[in-house]
């Protein structure tokens, strides 16, 4: 590998970029990856909830996560060489009304169809998982296999284990366009005009992607969503599983650190002003602390020492874009995870590498295809 | 949400500053601040100020903290204390905590005046309870009015480091030494002159080792340092002290205006970051931000002050209150205030210069800056100190520090800095010293003295200011301590005085054997080796 | 340890006395001061042991920024003491690691089932 | 300030050093080894070496080691400390708890 040229070009050194790099290392390619911002890992992959989580999820969507949980998540630290902190202690997803259960039993059918172990459980046994929920918790779905894992140390320790097979990260690396040469896509501008080329590029660059969509005439109809989270001090151990209610006002876990770490809204979230970086809103935070506090009063000395938001590149349908398309042979896309692509990070890492390496795909991605946009009517 | 014309975050100087200026232009104004009293580091600094009299110079920092306070609340400035700012968000807006609740505030204009904190260095012990920032003992003896230790080293020989060591020494604790890595003496020489003549040692080009102790400090190891800043072996020395004290500077408290997207530079690297901002106004990247006092560069207090008042003029101006002829006037003023304080070889633009003559082209004296005082003789180089018959001051200023209270105090004239004020007091031998001690007790630096080197029976006497408790009594013996704390001979107290004008400065007036009078600078009661045979 | 009196300050003016339990014995201090001081003025140093290395820490920066100086104040971990006022009858107690405090030391059954050991870090 | 950064460039091989004990994130108790290691394993910046380790992201967020780690992180690199972004400013200032956070007032 000379230092322009690879066997493939990653654009984005996110969790899902590195996962892939880290898995196309392991086939014995070899690969640049090109982040734009100074660090690995700057946008969704640090700011998300860090769920691992099969319950709640599109039925499209569904297969590559219990896949993950099933055969990549439990190994994953023994894999990189690093703990990434994953627990499989079961998802709670709450209820405190009668519509809430409801709408809890909707989802919970939904993944029985799709063979995932969800089940309705009572206030009692839910308290029994968890004793800390609040008295006004009537019922919740509890997922088993469900978990968390702590996304800056995945990310993390993709990065690290593909640095050490050899791959090429370079940051501060902005890809301004992927051009064509000789029928596929080969070339990779940056901003500073240099040229690097590879035999496959992925694209994996969240929303940012579309404005390199553009340079191939591609592009994937996703909005920025701001979404915040919010962590606590350390924590002494209280419980370990991931946590969601049927409103979905807040998502999170408890930390190996023993800080909890919440997700959440305001319901502003596709308004929010953009000036320039991911700006945490004033509204949001208290709303996220409100939403724990009525689950869970027993955290209400716990104290902040963090907020921090990010952008989810939400797709028109919510689930991704993942997969090749005949319009420009060796490229592949990656992006429109919507907001939960951290928990199927190691399997799209996994179905990028074997898309750039031109094999067949472990799991059938052609609900992902990019073509699938249609006009309603 | 309530809304202010403008809202000012830190209550010290420069956000008092801005607020009362402001208010007095007719803006609604409130200031947020963490702690339970406004006026910032002003109320842990003891000392009597440096500058002009427009700079508040010889006023004690806390009573220029208490006026301030007194001028905003009285133009109807909110004052929101215990109310951490928790963060700023767009368009100006604040939420504060106060009461166990927050509450969201909206501004046309926003003063971030969140001044600095201290820069920490990691050594072998530093976690150790004992080990704390200068700034902390400060904050334990002045506020709190509890010793931080008994027996302290000091690291750090900035004006932090030796106003913080002379005050630990007022508070009754011992000072083992001022330890620098640097070559030389960071601070102003007259700090650390007031430091050797009590007899603290200094240690330049010398670092901490190590602290001793299991779980708390017991001592220190010290050791020089070479010019890669190893340490030299065979140079370690010990200390038995329970306090070590960190005054390795200040960084700008910037993280609201990060928040706020101001931009920022850095102009030392690894100094850490600054806003963007118009030096003088404050005026940020952000429309309708401005940053005031230390987070826009660290400086005295008394810049910091001057900064506040353009801040406030300027968002006056931008909301309308004042036209831009009036802006622009009162900024002049505002501007040759802060000029004269931005001077000399102390001053922001000459940081990291090192200095070997004054503007004058006197030279520096290598044993102040390398001991922390005059060594025998050299002081007689410099224009404030003469040898006449009578009473006269013996003024020991020796670098281009900006202050001139000594000119203003002195009603015969003896005393001439001229109207640059980073000049080099020099003393008029024509003019009639009357020995009224005004220049003594004014002097913030205290480099004064009043020295009669001719009293009768070989005698002369030595009149110094001290700031220490006992004060002693006239009559009693002592003995007098020449720069460096040693003792040079036995000393009387002939004379103790004290005024409301000498704002809590005594002056002492001690009798030395007649060859002594230009040595003798202190005077301490234990009589030592000098005791009656 | 407390200044009775100052060449420049003067005498402190203090807050009423106020009787406070530290670690199980009773000490007293004034209304209103930092629990930092009252504790630094009865010769208290170590405010608490670290989580990793058990080492003890006390008083730092003493303005509230650097948490060195945390302990369990009425049951809740991670006060910080140096700006938080002194109160008739309050229970301060050395902090070990996170602090525990109520809620570490029930029988939460995640803490009992082995999580809080089996941490691989 | 975003420099083009090769993460594969050649730091050569990390040197043990008498110092590498020395605590330098006081409140998660990271040392300068477990630092200067971190670099070597690829963490080239500020914000990498905190999501690693965890320095500066206790209880006072790197207030007090920031400074210290920055310089840490340029030596081990041989890059200027200025090209090393200091960490991101993050709301709330000082440690907040979720019932004070949670509870909005309107002030009249």
């Amino acid at each position: 590998m000379s230092a322009t040229t690879a066997d493939v070009i990653i654009i984005g050194a996110g969790a899902i970029g590195s996962a892939a790099a880290y898995n196309l290392t392991k086939k014995g390619l070899s690969v640049i990856v090109l982040e734009r911002s100074g660090y690995i890992g700057n946008g969704g992959s640090s700011r998300n909830g860090g769920g691992v989580r099969q319950s709640g999820r599109d039925p499209r969507e569904l297969p590559l996560a219990m896949y993950g949980v099933k055969n990549l998540w439990p190994s994953l630290s023994e894999e990189l060489g690093m703990d990434v902190e994953y627990y499989q202690r079961g998802n709670l997803r709450l209820g405190k009304t009668e519509e809430h259960l409801r709408i809890l039993r909707g989802l919970t059918q939904n993944a029985n169809e799709c063979g995932l172990d969800v089940r309705m459980i009572d206030a009692a046994e839910a308290r029994e998982i968890c004793p800390y929920l609040s008295g006004e918790v009537i019922g919740a779905s509890w997922c088993p296999t469900d978990g968390h894992a702590n996304p800056m140390l995945v990310t993390l320790a993709f990065y690290r284990a593909a640095r050490r097979n050899g791959a090429r990260f370079i940051t501060g690396c902005e890809v301004t366009a992927i051009q064509k040469s000789r029928g596929r896509a080969r070339r990779v501008v940056s901003s500073t005009g240099e040229i690097f080329e590879a035999d496959s590029v992925v694209l994996v660059a969240g929303y940012d992607s579309n404005a390199v969509l553009a340079s191939l005439g591609f592009f994937v109809p996703m909005s920025p969503l701001l979404m915040e989270v919010l962590v606590t001090e350390e924590m002494p151990p209280m419980f370990y599983q991931m946590l969601g209610t049927a409103m979905a006002d807040f998502y999170g876990h408890q930390s190996s650190h023993g800080s909890f770490v919440f997700g959440g809204s305001s319901g502003y979230e596709a308004y929010n002003r953009n000036n320039g970086t991911p700006v945490s809103s004033s509204i949001t935070a208290p709303s996220m602390c409100r939403a724990v506090l009525g689950y869970f009063p027993a955290l209400s000395e716990a104290k902040i020492v963090r907020t921090w938001a990010g952008w989810i590149d939400e797709c028109a349908d919510h689930v991704p874009v993942i997969g090749l398309t005949d319009e420009v042979p060796g490229f592949v896309f990656g992006c429109a995870f919507s907001g939960h692509g951290f928990g199927i990070s190691p399997v799209a890492g996994m179905l990028l590498a074997e898309l750039a390496a031109g094999e067949t795909t472990t799991l059938d991605v052609s609900a992902f295809a990019y073509d699938r946009f249609k006009a309603k009517i | 949400m309530k809304r202010y014309d403008l809202i000012v975050v830190g209550a010290g100087p420069a956000g008092l500053s801005a607020a009362a200026e402001a208010a007095a232009h007719g803006l609604g104004v409130a200031v947020f601040d963490e702690n339970s009293r406004p006026g910032g580091q002003l109320f842990k600094q003891i000392h009597k100020f440096f500058g002009s009299k427009e700079h508040k110079a010889k006023i004690r920092g806390y009573d220029i903290g208490a006026g301030l306070l007194r001028e905003a609340e009285g133009l109807g400035v909110k004052v929101y204390l215990n109310s951490p700012v928790t963060g700023m968000y767009l368009d100006r807006e604040i939420v504060a905590e106060t009461d166990g609740a927050v509450s969201h505030y909206r501004a046309d204009a926003i003063v971030v005046a969140t001044g600095a904190s201290e820069n920490m260095v990691a050594f072998d012990g530093w976690t150790l309870p004992g080990v704390m920032g200068a700034g902390a003992a400060q904050t334990m003896m002045n506020i709190n009015r509890v010793r931080p230790g008994s027996r302290v080293l000091m690291l750090g020989s900035g004006n932090v480091g030796l106003v913080v060591g002379y005050q630990l020494l007022q508070a009754g604790c011992e000072l083992a030494a001022v330890v620098d890595a640097a070559p030389r003496v960071g601070g102003y020489g007259v700090h650390a002159a007031k430091l050797a003549r009590c007899g603290v040692p200094f240690f330049l080009s010398h670092t901490i080792v190590k602290a001793e102790g299991e779980t708390r400090v017991t001592g220190v190891v010290i050791g020089r340092v070479d010019e890669t800043w190893n340490i030299v072996p065979g140079t370690q020395k010990h200390f038995d002290a329970d306090t070590i004290c960190v005054a390795a500077g200040l960084s700008p408290s910037t993280r609201l205006l990060l928040m706020a997207g101001c931009e920022m530079y850095e102009p030392v690297p690894g100094g850490g970051r600054l806003p963007v901002c118009d030096e003088f106004t404050g005026k940020t990247s952000v429309q309708g931000i401005y940053a005031a006092g230390d987070v826009s560069g660290i400086e005295e207090a008394s810049s910091a002050m001057i900064e506040g008042r353009a801040a406030g003029a300027a968002a006056a101006a931008e909301l309308g209150y004042i036209s831009g002829g009036e802006l622009k006037a009162r900024l002049d003023k505002l501007e040759t205030a802060l000029a004269s304080l931005r001077e000399g070889m102390f001053a922001p633009k000459n940081r990291g210069k090192v200095f070997v003559k004054t503007d004058e082209g006197y030279d520096i004296s290598d044993s102040l800056l390398r001991n922390g005082y005059l060594a025998d003789g050299e002081a007689t180089k410099y224009p404030g100190v003469k040898s006449v018959a009578g009473i006269h001051p013996v003024i020991e200023c020796t670098q281009n520090i900006p202050c001139n209270p000594c000119q203003d105090a002195c009603p015969k004239g003896c005393i001439k800095v001229g109207t640059n004020i980073v000049s080099l007091p020099a003393v008029d031998e024509k003019a009639g010293c009357i020995g009224c001690g005004m220049c003594v007790a004014s002097c913030s630096g205290q480099a004064v003295f009043l020295v009669n080197e001719d009293v009768g029976g070989g005698f002369a006497t030595v009149t110094a200011p001290y700031e220490f408790l006992p004060v002693p009594q006239k009559g009693e013996r002592g003995v007098a301590l020449d720069r460096s704390g040693a003792p040079v001979c036995e000393a009387e107290i002939v004379d103790v005085r004290t005024s409301p004008s000498f704002d809590r400065t005594f002056l002492l007036t001690f009798r030395v054997p007649g060859e002594q009078c230009s040595r003798a600078r202190f005077w301490r009661r234990e009589v030592r080796r000098f005791g009656r045979d | 340890m407390r200044l009775t009196d100052h060449p420049i300050l003067g005498r402190p003016d203090r807050g009423r006395v106020v009787t406070f339990n530290f670690d199980g014995g009773e000490m007293s201090g004034f209304e209103g001061e930092p629990i930092a001081a009252a504790l630094r003025a009865a010769g208290v140093a170590v405010h608490r042991y670290t989580k990793k290395h058990r080492a003890p820490r006390g008083v730092f920066c003493a303005i509230g920024r650097c948490t060195d100086c945390v302990m369990v104040v009425d049951g809740r971990p991670n006060v910080r003491t140096c700006v938080t006022p002194l109160a008739e009858g309050m229970c301060v107690k050395t902090q070990y690691g996170a602090g525990g405090g109520e809620l570490g030391s029930s029988a939460a059954p995640e803490a009992a089932d082995g999580r809080a050991t089996d941490e691989k870090v | 300030m975003v420099v083009i950064n090769d993460r594969s460039r050649d730091l050569g091989p990390f040197m043990p050093a008498d110092d590498d004990g020395l605590i330098i994130c006081r409140c998660e108790e990271i040392t300068k080894g477990e630092i200067r290691r971190a670099v070597h394993d690829g963490m080239f910046n500020l914000h990498e070496v905190r999501r690693f380790l965890r320095c500066g992201m206790g209880l006072c967020q790197g207030q007090t080691c920031g400074r210290l780690v920055r310089s840490i992180v340029a030596r081990e690199l041989g890059t200027p400390i200025a090209q090393i972004d200091e960490a991101t400013a993050r709301a709330p200032m000082r440690p907040i708890e979720m019932s004070v956070f949670a509870k909005e007032v309107e002030d009249v």
